[in-house]
């Protein structure tokens, strides 16, 4: 017998006046897991991950997360306090995702009082400390304001916060594109160390295929709305079947790659334009 | 009446300039603060009852203990400027922070709402654009009688669809901050992301908007009460001294009509080049 | 007409019922905003104490039979609604804007009377604002040093001087101690009538002016520091052609927008200049007609003011999608 | 190595941070042969736009420079009037944003034409053509009907290839290519690689490429230059870099990047962040974060020493060069 | 303190209404207003804007010479036959301007729409005594009185008066006299273009049917200025040739200018403080008395008017003794000036035990003079330990005072400029003193008052009409329902290249502006 997946996505499809960003997209994520959509760019990563944290209401479809039914966004702020401890997000820009005006101990202390309503104030402030410790914050920079902190310790912040409400599900929206290497490296150990620890879930977006091989165990590969190939990830990088696929595969820079015109093309075919 | 208008607007046209002397920004911080203490404190530093008429000094030039000397009714008139300094800064004053309630709430309302409300909100606001300024004072002065109830009610409403429109510029920017969704995403309630978030991050714009605000509510409260719509005689208010000493501009005793004139410029000039650098900060954050 | 031609070929019908639906939406609002204007009007001066006759009496007695007879012939004792009720009528179906009380006169031929001086005393300042603002402007944002400090610092105390401060001071500098021009009255032809309204218009455009050029400056410094900018220096394209192809041409956009809502204000603003300049515009009717409760001439003023910001400002926003590519017609960013 | 086209030597750049002059670039030196393309790699905020800025005389202002940059026989700093113009006619910028590099109210066709027609004196009809063929060059077909369009109706990726196809235009000796597909996707940056790749090597262009990717810069320079804190920390034939890299900084930039074929337990991460020039403290820039780093390394700046063909600014480089073979090949 | 400045001595010199006669014509004009003339109906004019521009177009029976004395109009003569007889002997030779005579029908004609109330005309009180109104002769019009009424005469030279041609104005409707309708009229001058709102300009009329009176201009055009500075700036300039002031703030300033004349004239107005509320402290007449003697008139005058004033001694402007002028000087006229005398006037209040009580004051901040006016009555109320309050209104709702009881309630005093409109205070007093009179706000009234005032009505004889008239006005000076506080000269600018326009305020009734012409060759 199965678990019951912490996260469902059935048929889901989403338009903009007239644009099919999202069409028909299926997947789910078992407890613990951890899934990329990977995909060139507009091909409606986002929008998914918009919906299933219920930013935008789908044009159909379902998303049932910890066995409840989250198609719609929700409606009272009791439902999305709810919600909120079952999925968060963490977005590719960590300046522009946290308020400017709050330091990392204010941002984490307002989730807490939200989702914790019953603490005192010195459990949350034990409890922000923990998060600190857990993403590798000291105190000096918890105290900081955004702006006095590197992108990397803002992403940590992002990603403390997404952990406050102690979801079953994170959903990584290309979280370390923006960071330089060395920094990205770290983050994503961190990544993996949190995993590891609470048995959290993933649904990482990114267009990057040597992070995703790095944390995710399956992939779906998106393009133009639909679900074109999805597998295990290792098997779906080392032998895609589709033939966009091979090509994103192809187009990554490794040691001794040259860049070739004639990838490209291959892809353009299938574009109308 | 408008100017406000189209300096709002063009504000945002602004970008940071070469930091520019320091100097400028105290001198100016310096005259607004001397300024906003003589509204609190004016009417008791005056020397004499600034509405003391005696028609035998009439026009008088300064003499011992006058040293401006006096106007046309005979009154002492640095008594009239430092009380005046009060009705001339508080009504202006009265008139930022209605008009940044006023534009503050519909333009968080509009950005946050989107969709209808926002329209409805933007079509009525252009309404309101529309009407000209004059015609509200008129009016508001026709209704309300002479006093400061008309012209700060008039200005109020003329400047609110303006600093919406600015204001819900900057909270469409910031409500498209992923930092909102993230606490949307937290489950925090609207009225909380707006009051807690929003608000406080759109606060540099709105202090820069105020500021200028406050420079353009001055002239034009001044422009009113020249008109005679507005704050009225005796009461000491710098624009009313303007219209009232303005006969004597031509008549060789300008000093009523200057003196007043030139505080008005020189509190404007200060507060508008506090506002220019404030707004450069707020944009260039 | 315009807005259309700018577009690439091929989406041509899409765009023409685009302007189409724009200029009814403007429609709509001018529309709405004159209803909404013309009840306020009416309620505004309904609820004023005061009325008409004190006017007419001019601050003198009159018999209580004389009294009555005036109440009675301009219907000032008649219920609001039935008396906005009848102006409306009368305006929507005769076309006619109704009886001024004080000038017993049709209000069409009042306002045609006076529009000629506001409009000629607007246009005058919409050039001084759009020649002198937008060149000094210009011209500190492009040269900088000197030049653009004694700009700043000139534009700066204009930008803070009171119009009718600014009219006082012109009217005894200019035309009572130095006589250059007259202090007051519209003058005869092109010559004269410039000359008569140079310093009413001075007057009136000085602080617009002022604004007008600080924005264009910044503007100016803006587009200079952009990196398109950069690029077009990067590609060794030479100064004035820099300036001409890429920084005038995209200044222009948020310096537009200024203008022309600068110039829409400018009617409104026109009754102080008008009053201390002596010339019978539609600004100082506007304050006059109220004062005296002349509810017809109020209206129509407003009308005429209304429909001119609306047009004005359409304007703008037409130029703005000339202007800029990126913009459909009406859809100005904001 | 052939002769060099642009030789830029111990260049110092300060630029007004807040009103303060602070120091960007230092001692920043590199050469580059006709038709030879040279990589520059580095974290955010090491300088490396700063060189391209300053290589191409686009300094912000209050910025004041030392050392010299030479082309064709001429200090580039002291440049005036025409020699400048035709410095600038023969040397050409890609950015990594082509929708900012591009004025957005006029016509493709008329940014693509307006060096040529008012540097070249070329008529309107003979520039339309020759932008239309240059679009064909970098893959875009209806050039014609491109020339009609607005920057905004066009995609990130076919912009950037106009950008470059105009740059090409006026047939430049150096191509000066600042993170062009930085913002683009990879299929996308691999097409528009491989573009710049072939027209430089048709057109026998210099290229000094920007990149944040070791491995993009490998794939298509002949050398690369890796960058920290202002400096050239190592410069080294591209194809060693990854084999043997010199520098400490080199080999964590190597082993931090997850591949794509191997999923590892932990990624090799160093703490810290990069910093710019003047944030740098005294000695070795990156040794607060070097793993390898010694006492020695904190007193003062290494300076650049010659190892195996390649630049290197580490007092442990001789020491420490099969060490970081080692982790390299470990990661691999 | 330190020492009061040096006030300006007061003028003694007897007023000439007239300025030099001109030596010839001279060029079009342009005659300064301080605002459009929104009617030219005469019946409607009550303003200086309107009467001045009717009085250069349009013509009454009788006419006002420039010292208000009354003189033959377009009526050769105007005679009681008997006391309850008014008979008008026409002209037979006056043309209006369309070149047709004058007839007894038009006469008829105006007199019967003046006296209608319902044409909405505001003089139809002045025919209160007329029974009926006839043609009864080619050149005679006949008025029957119900009761003798011997100030009939005398309006016959004010609005109330003139002559408009019948044809035209039945024709004309409700057009009459607005721009678009214009009038019809026998003066010297014609309409020709009017611009509502704006400028009004007028013509000579060539045919004008008494060539002894013909205008010495082409064209006057009447410019409204409306800021008091605009105004004198413009006579500065020379943009205006000439200017009746309604307001002296640029006196001093226009007297020394070198491009003007500045002339003073008599007026026939006063600026009063009409008492409007009786149930007040001012109720008592010590009250009244001791306020007029505790108000600083001469700092007023001075402030106000640049001391162009005749000094008050009674209720009327002695302008206004147009009639039995040597009776009215012998005794209105040798009063003792109404000085101020504070411990006479405090004595009086506390008499009446008014100390402390409360005064209510209409104030108008936006016109100086009426500030100023506030200004010495609150130094005045001060002095004498009485409290003031002053209600504030704009110069538009002002108006509604004089028309409007209900505007008046809680009010005790009302500041008025206000005097008959020919050379006769009696019918000027009337309308405040009688029971019933117009003006009469407070409702005060004095039998004696009454009955003298009453029987001058009845009165033929010019000095014994005088009398009777100077008598009442000594005694209402004593009550004082009104209190007069100056009676300003009337002062007009002139460019020095004109003269000739009377300096006198007949500009408001009678013929003024064929009289300006060139001042050189
Ligand atoms: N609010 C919106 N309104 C209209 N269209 C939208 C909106 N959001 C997304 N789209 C469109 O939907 C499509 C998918 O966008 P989405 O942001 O999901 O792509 P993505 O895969 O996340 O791309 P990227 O990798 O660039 O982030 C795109 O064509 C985009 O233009
Ligand atoms: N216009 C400027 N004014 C002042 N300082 C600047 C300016 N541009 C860049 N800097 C500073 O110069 C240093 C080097 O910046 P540079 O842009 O060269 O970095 P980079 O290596 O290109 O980084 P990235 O990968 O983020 O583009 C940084 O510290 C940066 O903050
Ligand atoms: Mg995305
Ligand atoms: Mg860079």
């Amino acid at each position: 017998m199965t678990e019951e997946p912490v996260l469902r996505v059935t048929g889901l499809r989403r338009e903009f006046g007239g644009v099919v960003a999202v069409d028909g997209v299926d997947f789910e994520i078992p407890r613990g897991g951890s899934l990329a959509i990977v995909g060139e760019s507009g091909s409606g990563k986002s929008t998914v991950a918009n919906m299933v944290v219920g930013l935008c209401a789908p044009t159909a479809g379902t998303i049932t997360a910890c066995g409840r039914d989250r198609s719609r966004p929700a409606r009272s702020a009791k439902e999305r306090r709810l919600r909120g401890r079952e999925v968060q997000i963490v977005f590719q820009d960590p300046y522009a995702s946290l308020d400017p005006r709050h330091c990392a101990e204010q941002t984490l202390d307002e989730v807490l009082r939200l989702h914790r309503a019953d603490d005192g104030k010195q459990q949350r402030q034990a409890r922000v400390a923990e998060l600190g410790d857990l993403v590798g914050l000291d105190a000096r920079q918890m105290r900081a304001r955004p702006r006095a902190l590197s992108g990397g310790q803002r992403q940590r912040i992002a990603i403390a916060r997404a952990l406050a409400a102690e979801p079953e599900v994170i959903i990584l929206d290309e979280s370390v594109a923006a960071l330089d290497v060395l920094v990205q490296a770290q983050v994503l150990n961190l990544l993996a160390d949190i995993r590891e620890r609470t048995g959290v879930s993933y649904l990482l977006i990114s267009h990057d295929l040597g992070v995703v091989r790095q944390i995710t165990d399956e992939t779906v590969v998106m393009r133009r709305g639909r679900i074109i190939e999805r597998g295990p990830t290792a098997d779906v990088l080392a032998h895609p079947r589709q033939p966009y696929t091979q090509v994103l595969r192809d187009s990554v820079p490794h040691a001794g790659w040259k860049p070739t015109r004639a990838l490209r093309a291959l892809t353009e075919g299938a574009q109308p334009s | 009446m408008t100017i406000a208008a189209s300096v709002l607007d063009g504000v945002r046209t602004r970008r940071r300039r070469v930091a520019g002397n320091t100097v400028v920004v105290w001198v100016c911080a310096a005259i607004v603060g001397l300024a906003l203490l003589l509204a609190v404190f004016g009417p008791a530093l005056a020397p004499h009852d600034p509405d003391a008429a005696d028609l035998t000094y009439a026009n008088v030039g300064p003499v011992a203990g006058h040293p401006l000397g006096f106007d046309s009714q005979g009154r002492d008139l640095l008594s009239r400027l430092l009380a005046g300094a009060r009705t001339s800064m508080a009504g202006p004053a009265l008139v930022v922070v209605l008009a940044m309630a006023g534009g503050t709430v519909l333009a968080v309302v509009s950005a946050w709402a989107g969709r209808w409300i926002d329209a409805t909100l933007s079509a009525v606001m252009d309404v309101l654009f529309a009407f000209p300024a004059v015609l509200l004072a008129v009016l508001a002065a026709a209704v309300f009688g002479p006093g400061l109830t008309a012209p700060t009610l008039v200005l109020a409403l003329a400047y609110t669809p303006y600093v919406a429109r600015v204001l819900r510029g900057a909270a469409l920017r910031e409500r498209a901050q992923p930092y909102i969704a993230a606490c949307e995403v937290q489950g925090l309630s609207a009225f909380t992301i707006c009051l807690r978030h929003l608000v406080p991050n759109i606060a540099p714009m709105m202090a820069a908007q105020g500021t200028l605000l406050f420079g353009y509510a001055m002239v034009d409260f001044a422009a009113i009460s020249f008109m005679g719509l507005g704050v009225q005689p005796p009461t000491s208010d710098w624009g009313v001294m303007v219209s009232t000493g303005q006969p004597g501009v031509l008549q060789g005793y300008p000093a009523e009509s200057l003196t007043a004139g030139l505080c008005i410029v020189v509190v404007v000039v200060a507060v508008n080049l506090l506002g220019e650098r404030l707004s450069q900060r707020s944009e260039g954050r | 007409m315009t807005a259309v031609a700018v577009r690439p070929a091929g989406h041509r019908s899409g765009r023409a019922t685009g302007v189409a639906r724009f200029v009814a939406r403007r429609l709509v609002m001018l529309v709405a905003t004159l209803f909404t204007s013309s009840f306020v009007i009416f309620g505004a001066l309904y609820l004023a104490p005061g009325d008409a006759v004190s006017t007419l009496s001019g601050s003198r007695t009159l018999s209580p039979q004389a009294v009555a007879a005036l109440r009675e012939q301009y219907h000032l004792d008649d219920p609001f609604l039935a008396r906005y009720f009848q102006w409306l009528g009368d305006t929507l179906l005769h076309g006619d804007l109704g009886t001024s009380i004080t000038y017993r006169e049709d209000v069409s031929s009042v306002i045609a009377a006076r529009m000629g001086v506001t409009f000629q005393l607007v246009l005058y300042a919409a050039l001084i604002i759009v020649v002198v603002g937008v060149g000094l402007g210009l011209l500190s944002g492009l040269r900088g040093g000197v030049v653009d400090t004694s700009i700043l610092v000139v534009t700066t105390v204009f930008a803070a001087v009171p119009s009718f401060v600014a009219a006082t001071v012109l009217l005894s500098a200019f035309a009572v101690g130095l006589g250059w021009f007259p202090a007051v009255g519209t003058g005869e032809g092109l010559a004269g009538t410039l000359w008569h309204l140079t310093l009413p218009a001075v007057a009136l455009a000085l602080a617009s002016l002022a604004i007008v050029s600080r924005i264009t400056r910044v503007a100016v410094r803006t587009e200079l520091g952009r990196e398109h900018v950069q690029t077009a220096i990067s590609r060794g394209i030479p100064y004035p052609a820099l300036v001409r192809r890429h920084v005038l041409r995209n200044a222009s956009i948020p310096v537009t927008t200024v203008v022309g809502i600068t110039i829409a204000s400018l009617f409104g603003m026109s009754a102080v200049v008008e009053q201390t300049f002596g010339l019978g515009g539609l600004g100082s009717a506007l304050v006059e007609a109220s004062l005296a409760r002349d509810v017809a001439v109020v209206q129509g003023v407003a009308l005429v003011f209304v429909t001119a910001f609306v047009v004005v400002n359409t304007l703008v926003d037409v130029a703005y999608a000339v202007l800029d590519p990126r913009v459909k017609a009406g859809s100005r960013a904001s | 190595m052939t002769v060099p086209v642009l030789e830029v030597d111990r260049l110092v750049v300060d630029v007004l941070v807040e009103g303060e002059p602070r120091t960007v670039l230092h001692e920043v030196s590199l050469s580059l042969g006709e038709g030879e393309a040279l990589g520059l790699v580095g974290e955010s905020g090491s300088g490396k736009s700063m060189t391209a800025r300053a290589v191409a005389r686009l300094l912000p202002p209050g910025a004041r420079t030392s050392g010299t940059i030479r082309y064709g026989g001429h200090d580039v700093r002291t440049l005036k009037g025409g020699a400048l113009r035709d410095y600038r006619g023969d040397v050409a910028l890609v950015f990594q944003d082509p929708r900012a590099h591009v004025n957005p109210v006029r016509r493709i066709g008329d940014f693509m034409t307006e060096a040529l027609r008012t540097l070249h004196g070329v008529d309107k009809h003979t520039a339309a053509k020759r932008a239309a063929a240059a679009l064909a060059d970098v893959g875009i077909a209806d050039g014609e009907r491109r020339l009609e369009q607005y920057p905004h109706e066009l995609s990130g990726g076919l912009l950037q290839r106009v950008v470059i196809a105009t740059m090409l235009l006026t047939e430049p000796k150096l191509l000066l290519a600042d993170e062009p597909t930085t913002a683009l996707d990879v299929t996308t940056q691999a097409e528009v690689m491989a573009i710049l790749d072939e027209l430089r090597q048709e057109r026998g262009m210099a290229l000094l490429f920007i990149t944040h990717d070791l491995d993009l810069a490998g794939a298509v320079c002949d050398r690369t230059a890796v960058m920290y804190a202002g400096q050239i920390v190592e410069t080294r034939e591209s194809a060693k870099l990854h084999e043997d890299p010199l520098h400490p900084y080199t080999a964590a930039l190597v082993t931090a990047r997850p591949a794509v074929d191997r999923a590892v337990d932990r990624l090799a991460a160093i703490p810290g962040r990069s910093v710019s020039a003047f944030e740098a403290p005294d000695g070795c820039p990156f040794a607060p974060r070097c793993p390898h780093a010694v006492d020695a390394c904190h007193q003062e700046r290494p300076p650049a020493e010659y190892v195996d063909g390649g630049l290197v600014r580490c007092i442990r480089a001789d020491e420490l060069r099969g060490r970081l073979a080692e982790e390299v090949a470990f990661h691999d | 303190g330190s020492p009061p400045p040096t006030k300006g001595q007061h003028q003694t010199a007897t007023l000439s209404a007239t300025t030099a006669v001109p030596v010839g014509d001279t060029g079009p004009l342009t005659w300064g207003l301080y605002r459009a003339t929104s009617s030219l109906d005469p019946l409607t004019a009550i303003d200086i804007p309107e009467s001045s521009v009717i009085d250069s177009l349009c013509e009454s029976l009788l006419l006002q010479k420039p010292d208000f004395a009354l003189a033959p109009g377009l009526a050769e003569s105007a005679e009681y036959t008997d006391p309850r007889t008014l008979v008008l002997k026409l002209r037979p030779d006056v043309r209006f301007w369309d070149g047709t005579l004058l007839t007894p029908a038009d006469v008829v004609f105006s007199l019967q729409r003046a006296r209608d109330p319902k044409a909405g005309g505001y003089y139809s009180t002045v025919f209160e005594r007329v029974a009926s109104i006839k043609a009864t002769g080619p050149h005679e019009v006949e008025l029957k009185l119900s009761e003798p009424d011997y100030w009939l005469r005398g309006e016959l030279s004010t609005m109330a008066g003139t002559i408009v041609q019948k044809n035209d104005t039945e024709r004309k409707g409700k057009k009459f006299g607005t721009p678009s309708g214009g009038v019809m009229c026998t003066g010297p001058f014609r309409l020709k273009s009017w611009k509502a709102g704006g400028e009004t300009v007028i013509e000579r009329n060539s045919t004008y049917w008494n060539p002894d009176q013909r205008a010495k201009t082409p064209r006057i055009t009447f410019k409204p200025v409306e800021s008091s500075s605009a105004q004198t700036a413009a006579l500065r300039t020379g943009d205006l040739d000439g200017y009746y002031s309604p307001t002296l703030s640029s006196y001093e300033q226009l007297k020394k200018n070198a491009r003007l004349t500045v002339a003073t004239g008599p007026a026939l107005a006063t600026d009063a403080l009409a008492i409007t509320n009786l149930q007040g402290p001012l109720g008592d007449v010590r009250v009244r008395r001791a306020l007029s003697l505790a108000i600083d008139r001469s700092a007023y005058s001075q402030a106000v008017y640049h001391d162009q004033v005749a000094t008050p001694r009674t209720s009327t402007n002695p302008g206004t003794w147009a009639y039995g002028t040597s009776v009215f000087a012998e005794t209105s006229g040798k009063a003792s000036p109404l000085d101020r005398d504070l411990d006479q006037a405090k004595k009086l209040v506390r008499q009446a035990g008014a100390e402390g009580r409360t005064l209510v004051m209409a104030v108008v901040p936006a016109l100086s003079s009426i500030n100023t006016l506030s200004t010495v009555v609150s130094e005045a109320a001060r002095a004498l330990g009485l409290k003031i309050e002053f209600k504030t209104f704009s110069p538009d709702v002002f108006g509604t005072l004089f028309v409007d009881p209900k505007a008046r309630e809680g009010i005790d005093l009302l500041p008025t400029l206000n005097g008959p409109y020919h050379g006769d205070p009696a019918p000027y007093l009337a309308t405040y003193t009688l029971p019933g009179g117009g003006q009469n706000f407070s409702g005060w009234q004095d039998a004696k008052v009454t009955r003298l005032l009453t029987a001058a009505r009845e009165t033929a004889g010019d000095d014994n009409r005088a009398k009777l008239v100077a008598e009442a006005d000594q005694l209402i000076t004593k009550e004082l329902p009104w209190i007069p506080i100056a009676h300003p000269y009337s002062v007009v600018y002139m460019s020095k290249k004109i003269t000739g326009a009377p300096a006198s305020s007949v500009f408001g009734n009678g013929p003024w502006a064929n009289m300006i012409g060139a001042a050189r060759k």
